[in-house]
């Protein structure tokens, strides 16, 4: 959609990682740790200007270690608090990850994700997919994922993101690739409006007038533990019940339903484009919320379409997920494109051949 | 209707500004944009390089393939990115760095620019030799007005630079002349 | 016999600390974790912080600072106690910020973690509990561990040539420029307990006083692990172990730098 | 009717009895030996330390400062 | 089965942790590095007291961030090495599983898992499932997991880890828990026989002789890193092809199909016994490797039974991929004991149930 | 005249090392990682330790050392390098390993790693080179960090009451047992190249000899990074920063303690 | 046949010794068996337990949630574990240190032994009690032969205490005796 | 026909003119001023060095020493 004239005087030309940092300060987060990583650095940089500005605190870690139980201890104190990074640093905040889950504090974790395994290399990815999905860390505890696909999204999802770390208490994930951190494009920074109360009777301000409480994930009387492992399962079907996002694009009457997130999305909206121009029903169905995975939506389109091309940055990975939605597998195509952003034109080739026309 | 370009050369040409220059334009002209700059170990050893795409519609790839222009200002990148152009686009190169000699495909539209001579010559200042690319560019193809530009210059330019805006407005000027027609 | 003394002497001399939960604790007959919790409590009361205080528990035997002091806690991943201390000051710097670490958590896996919050000068106290072992996990081989001493992992006991050599914290952090207070103190004399103390409250002073990071090594007993009754543990202490970790304050700030 | 004991005494204490693990620290650091190790097993399963020469306590309190389990209370 | 007198002769009353050091010294296995845990710490106070006396080495590391790197530069010099950890030391070790994924390097892990998420507690789980099978690092690289049921397979799987490791230069997960770790119970130390060659020409020991080479998971030149990512993915498909391993158990005409590993296959097995008792057409289909999961068993035990119990200690990991693997949802009903071991009583209920007998 | 020249000298007094692969090296102008690498190359030479010799490459701007050092050479994660080196040399006593760590590396995440190799005094040398700035990512503060200084997340300049202070790693490590050698040196005049090269082989023959670990850090220059002409670069390593971080040897174990 | 049993008491008491002897002996008798123990933190505090499952068949679980017999050799033991039993099983007592007026079930059948006092006065060490005990365990149930448990104890009780095999003989025998049959 | 230059020239060095990076520290370190920075961009865009006056080479090697790209040769 071009803009109208009135948006239009409102738009900025902002980069995906500096539209983050936008929407976290106007989210109320004061509280930013991180440590260096590509291609995600302009967070940190934008921020350590930013933020003692407005009395915030901006704190560069030894590690990404330190710098998620950085976190850990802030959040612990009521306050909201993010950080950023990508592949390598998000392995090494696992453990971290898992204590906060089972801690059940709040916290935002951005990952610009790179190429790997390992070291890997810098170009984009969604190589992280069940890494951020499934959780890395032990314990089968679950975390939200928001998947942006725009700067505007870079932006709305991450003060979406504090709102719902608070309101779940849980550490919540952005995951973003290089692209969609390193593009600029036009974006209007709408303001925040929050329905989530930040009262937070159970962080840690010292004991005055009440009795002394504690943040731990450590449960070892009798099956305590276990009793907490279906507490935690319950929030995450009240989340499953409640937080699914996703955005429909062109699905309407769709034969050829393409799924795919973040900056694949992207690329797939223009090669549906282009296929209604050649008369293919081909629609879009983006997940905007990963953890929640959409399964309703998903069952409805892998129900009414006739073939489901799921397209990722990887081997295959969401492709799981649709799998588990739906039993129509016969149905699914997968085209993976790892460390690298696949080309409207690849995506066209593969609508044709689902669509049965020659390519 | 979509156009894109690739703009390259070394670091310190200005290649990063320029490109944001144009996208800032095409913005305030109402247009859809993206501005994908090269990023971390890619701009060690001194290269830069930028894809702008300007659209009615909504941009998907903010990354090209095969650009339909592509502004050089160096030798090396002459050679990274002529293979990867689409047939009939717009080529604008820096004849005072790159060889014309060396633009092996004839199924291109070339505009040979000497920016850095201008820029030196008759601007004054080397620094301006982008600008001057930039001016024969938008010149060439009209995807934004040379007087947008001209306006957003203050955007892209920091207050200790203000100075030099003046500059800027007559690099685009000559490089627009350049290319045949006059804002 | 028994009402005629009770009715003698009424003025209470030593009991509990307010701040020590009256509770029966996990730890083995004659471990010092016990007498370095009531140290730790009698100097929360001394300060009263009670109420403007956080504890950081770390992954140990004193993992359960909770359920004994009686202050917010919060607990820390193995070795990170520093790290989510540091996460909590920041977000608090009127708090009264402090961890409690043993040697395994503090000088193995925690390394990073403790020298970087003293380097950067954290305003927050840590209390440093160097028993030689890894008391929770059944005795396994620490990097304070001894030469020559069999443990779990090092059944033919410690030897520098594959293991390396015991590690003096307390001096490695006195060297570091963010370091107001380094003390190195033990607990298995009377004289001792009271030197400690004194150090405890050194070193919360310092943070009172927005000096800067300090710590106090405690050279404690493990009696389980060590396979000794808890008398010759504290022997063991008074020999042995001050002879490789010498007691004594390796660094005091006088005044905060940037007074 | 004072005894002998109960005119030098010039302290008390009180052991936990239920609290103690019979480590028996305060036993040896007793300067007056007022305590020993006690016969009764407590429901921890040990034999709890007892207050056996209440006439020489002088009310210290090296015992309480050195209990580990601060079993002991002192009076004075 | 009741053992035969010969066999008796010849069996150990062997803790399962034990028998995992047995299986390592008997493959070969000079090289362990470690970190205290329960619950596995058998595990390095062993092989402290074995390996040097065999010439081999025994060294502590001061956390598990060093230890994965350990093993990193061993195998790197091409030697057979091992570590041994649980929930949060699993987690530390991430990032430089993924590096060893992306370098291709072969090493055996051990996870005697304990209840999570963050320090949970000491007991028994399979809560990290989805960590050892989705791949808890960065880079959606994939590791070989097997999951060892009795002391026996402690000691074999361990063997066939090393087997595996070097087959295909990754590294290999051997995923119990604290009941299959702890406990003793009688086993044979079959000798090791093993068809894998250990030669290993990409090794780093100086480069005399030869070119020197260099053993990296960073692939920045052009798409140097997708073109590996594509190698990883088709070596993750030969393994599915060729390495995927279950155990049947009176499963021939069971209408009633449980699916479980490790120790919750134990349980299963008794409750399926008394089932078949009450004339119950039970069965169980135990899958021992879970990546690769064992695709074609479980399809066609979906396809011929009426109903699938699958039973794990969490809340519900690895019936994903029982649904990923058929199209049979509805078929598919899930009990979960998180950090706890069900009793054969509990689960008999749910065969009962799913058997149409009232309970 | 050229040729006559030519033919004139004919005794090369300079050319590359053996062990320094021929070809472009991707660093910017002026930095001196080319001519620490270099250095490297000369006393692998030196030694004939090329064939025998593994190399741990860090993450940072020297990441490449395959590429242009004629070893085996294996990639660690960052700050891990003298993890990997110990596993590679417990495996293979007999080979002569060495790291290459940035200060970000080193200094930052890699704290642990290093002290406790260090610590357990592992045969291997470590090669540092601190230029106080995370190069490859693009110049952000590293612990190394001088006060005052600006990069680009310390837009202000480093502030010791908000990050603390520059750390000074080669005396940290040399407080050590398990320390061999521990020396500071520079690049930056003809003279510190020569000392420099001293250093090196000091801590090479330390290895060759089992005398445990090696560590010599580098005062180096980021032009890119810290904005400077590579001449000004120069300048700032001779002036503020040979100030703050001293040259010198810190540590010189004159004897393997099993000896 | 599938037998079950717990043992608990303090540490030092020697639980899991004699939980390992009896796993041992049905071994060597053939029998499939699991033997527990508690772990870890658990042990913490001072006290001990372990299981063992004997059987015929392939054991599965082994944990038991309800023991068919408990071998309890201090007070707070049997309060965590009597709960537990299941009906009509073999509860034995350390009488010595554990009450009998506190077992407040009529549904299983309670063997007292004085262990402690038989160790003691009898056998001439304390440490002794919880082989009694097992003496008295295996004789009232037969789950293994008395003979067999003579022929494993060298295999628990390490060289350097082999002098003290004798003494585990007689304790065995005096709690057998007390079971009311004579090995 | 020897020059006056050519007879106090004691060394001579080359310069890799692809390789240079135009750093200019062999120029300032040079203590005979015998390298300039050039006029010359080679392929990646520097402006290498030049052996401006060789006649004043003394061979001491201290450009070689300097060079951080090891793109100087030095003969004597
Ligand atoms: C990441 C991680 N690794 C290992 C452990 C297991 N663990 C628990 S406590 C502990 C060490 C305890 O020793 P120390 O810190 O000296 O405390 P102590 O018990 O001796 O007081 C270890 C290794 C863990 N919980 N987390
Ligand atoms: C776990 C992890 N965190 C962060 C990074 C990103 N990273 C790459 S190099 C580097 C630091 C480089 O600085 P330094 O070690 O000083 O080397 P230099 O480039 O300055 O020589 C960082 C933070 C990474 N690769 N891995
Ligand atoms: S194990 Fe050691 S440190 Fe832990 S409580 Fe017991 S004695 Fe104290
Ligand atoms: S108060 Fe002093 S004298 Fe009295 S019992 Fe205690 S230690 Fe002994
Ligand atoms: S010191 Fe305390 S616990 Fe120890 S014996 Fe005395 S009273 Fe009991
Ligand atoms: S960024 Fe700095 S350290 Fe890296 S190559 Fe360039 S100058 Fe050297
Ligand atoms: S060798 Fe010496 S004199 Fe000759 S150019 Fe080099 S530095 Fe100058
Ligand atoms: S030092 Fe080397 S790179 Fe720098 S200018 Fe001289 S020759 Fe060129
Ligand atoms: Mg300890
Ligand atoms: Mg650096």
């Amino acid at each position: 959609m071009s803009a109208t004239a009135t948006e239009a005087a409102r738009r900025l030309l902002t980069k995906g990682n500096e539209a983050i940092c936008l929407g976290a300060i106007a989210a109320g987060c004061r509280h930013y740790y991180g440590y260096p990583i590509t291609p995600q650095n302009d967070i940190p940089e934008y921020l350590s200007a930013q933020l003692p500005a407005i009395g915030g605190v901006f704190l560069q870690a030894e590690s990404e270690v330190a710098t998620i139980n950085f976190l850990l201890g802030t959040a612990a104190s009521g306050k909201r608090v993010m950080t950023s990074s990508s592949g390598p640093g998000i392995s090494l905040m696992q453990e971290g990850l898992s204590y906060m889950a089972g801690s059940e504090l709040p916290a935002v974790i951005v990952n610009i994700s790179r190429s790997g395994p390992g070291l890997g290399g810098i170009a984009p990815s969604q190589g992280d997919y069940f890494q951020a999905v499934k959780g890395g860390g032990h314990g089968g505890y679950r975390l939200i994922v928001l998947a942006p696909h725009s700067v505007q999204e870079m932006y709305s999802l991450t003060m979406l993101a504090f709102d719902l770390a608070d309101k779940y208490r849980t550490p919540v994930f952005l995951l973003g690739d290089a692209i969609i951190g390193q593009m600029k494009e036009p974006f209007v920074p709408t303001p925040y409006v929050s329905s989530v109360s930040q009262e937070k009777p159970w962080a840690l301000t010292g004991c005055k007038g009440r009795e002394r409480q504690n943040l731990k994930s450590l449960y070892l009387k009798d099956n305590a533990i276990e009793v907490h492992n279906w507490n935690l399962h319950a929030k995450y079907d009240r989340i499953r019940a409640e937080e699914s996002r996703s955005e429909p694009f062109l699905l309407d009457g769709a034969k050829v339903a393409v799924i795919a997130f973040g900056t694949a999305a992207r690329v797939c909206k223009t090669a549906i484009q282009w296929a209604r121009k050649e008369g293919i029903a081909a629609g879009l169905l983006r997940p905007v919320t990963l953890f929640p995975f959409p399964e309703r939506e998903v069952q409805e389109v892998a129900r009414s379409s006739e073939k489901i091309l799921v397209v990722e940055m990887n081997t295959g990975q969401m492709v799981e997920d649709v799998k588990i939605c739906t039993p129509f597998h016969e149905k699914i195509e997968f085209y993976g494109k790892p460390c690298a952003m696949p080309t409207p034109e690849e995506i066209l080739v593969r609508i044709r051949a689902l669509a049965g026309r020659s390519a | 209707m979509t156009s894109d370009i690739i703009m390259a050369g070394f670091g310190g040409q200005g290649i990063l500004m320029i490109g944001n220059l144009l996208a800032l334009a095409a913005m305030e002209e109402g247009k859809n944009v993206t501005y994908f700059p090269a990023y971390g170990v890619e701009m060690r050893g001194g290269t830069a390089n930028c894809t702008v795409v300007i659209s009615d519609e909504e941009i998907g790839s903010p990354v090209v393939g095969h650009p339909k222009s592509l502004l050089i200002m160096n030798g090396p990148s002459l050679e990274r990115f002529l293979p990867l152009m689409a047939p009939g686009g717009d080529l604008i190169i820096n004849s005072s760095l790159v060889d014309a000699a060396q633009v092996n495909r004839t199924d291109v539209r070339l505009l040979s620019v000497p920016a850095d001579e201008i820029a030196r010559n008759v601007i004054g200042s080397r620094q301006m030799a982008s600008m001057v690319a930039l001016g024969a560019y938008v010149a060439r193809t009209a995807v934004v007005r040379l007087s947008t530009l001209n306006d957003c210059l203050p955007k892209v330019i920091s207050k200790k630079y203000e100075k030099f805006i003046p500059l800027n407005v007559n690099a685009l000027k000559e490089g627009a002349a350049l290319a045949g027609i006059h804002a | 016999m028994t009402t005629e003394t009770k009715t003698q002497f009424t003025r209470v001399v030593f009991e509990r600390p307010r701040s020590l939960v009256d509770v029966k604790t996990h730890f083995c007959p004659g471990c010092h974790h016990g007498t370095i919790h009531r140290i730790v409590a009698e100097c929360i009361d001394r300060y009263e912080v009670r109420e403007n205080a956080i504890g950081v528990a770390c992954v140990g035997c004193s993992v359960f600072l909770y359920d004994y002091i009686d202050v917010d806690v919060v607990e820390a991943p193995h070795g990170r106690a520093p790290a989510v201390a540091t996460g909590v000051k920041r977000a608090q710097p009127d708090k009264f910020v402090f961890t409690y670490q043993g040697d395994g958590d503090l000088a193995a896996i925690g390394t990073s973690e403790v020298i970087h919050a003293a380097n950067r000068g954290e305003n927050l106290t840590v209390i440093f509990v160097n028993n030689t072992t890894y008391g929770m996990t059944g005795g396994q081989m620490a990097p304070t561990t001894m030469l020559g001493q069999k443990t779990s992992t090092s059944p033919y006991g410690r030897d520098f040539r594959a293991d390396g050599y015991p590690i003096r914290m307390a001096e490695l952090l006195a060297g570091l420029e963010g370091t107001a207070y380094s003390a190195r103190v033990a607990v298995s004399t009377p004289a001792q307990i009271r030197k400690a103390k004194e150090a405890v409250r050194k070193a919360f002073e310092m943070q009172l006083h927005g000096m800067g990071f300090s710590v106090v090594e405690f050279l404690s007993t493990c009696p389980t692990n060590w396979g000794m009754t808890p008398l010759d543990a504290q022997k063991r202490v008074l020999g042995e172990m001050s002879a490789y970790f010498p007691l004594g304050v390796f660094k005091e700030r006088k005044q905060a730098d940037f007074a | 009717m004072a005894r002998g004991g109960a005119v030098v005494a010039t302290g008390r204490i009180e052991i936990d009895f239920e609290r103690c693990k019979a480590c028996g620290l305060c036993i040896s650091a007793c300067p007056k030996s007022c305590i020993e190790s006690g016969e009764r097993f407590n429901r921890q399963g040990y034999a709890a330390a007892v207050f056996a020469r209440p006439d020489d306590c002088t009310g210290c309190a090296i015992c309480g400062e050195t209990c580990p389990d601060v079993c002991i209370r002192v009076w004075r």
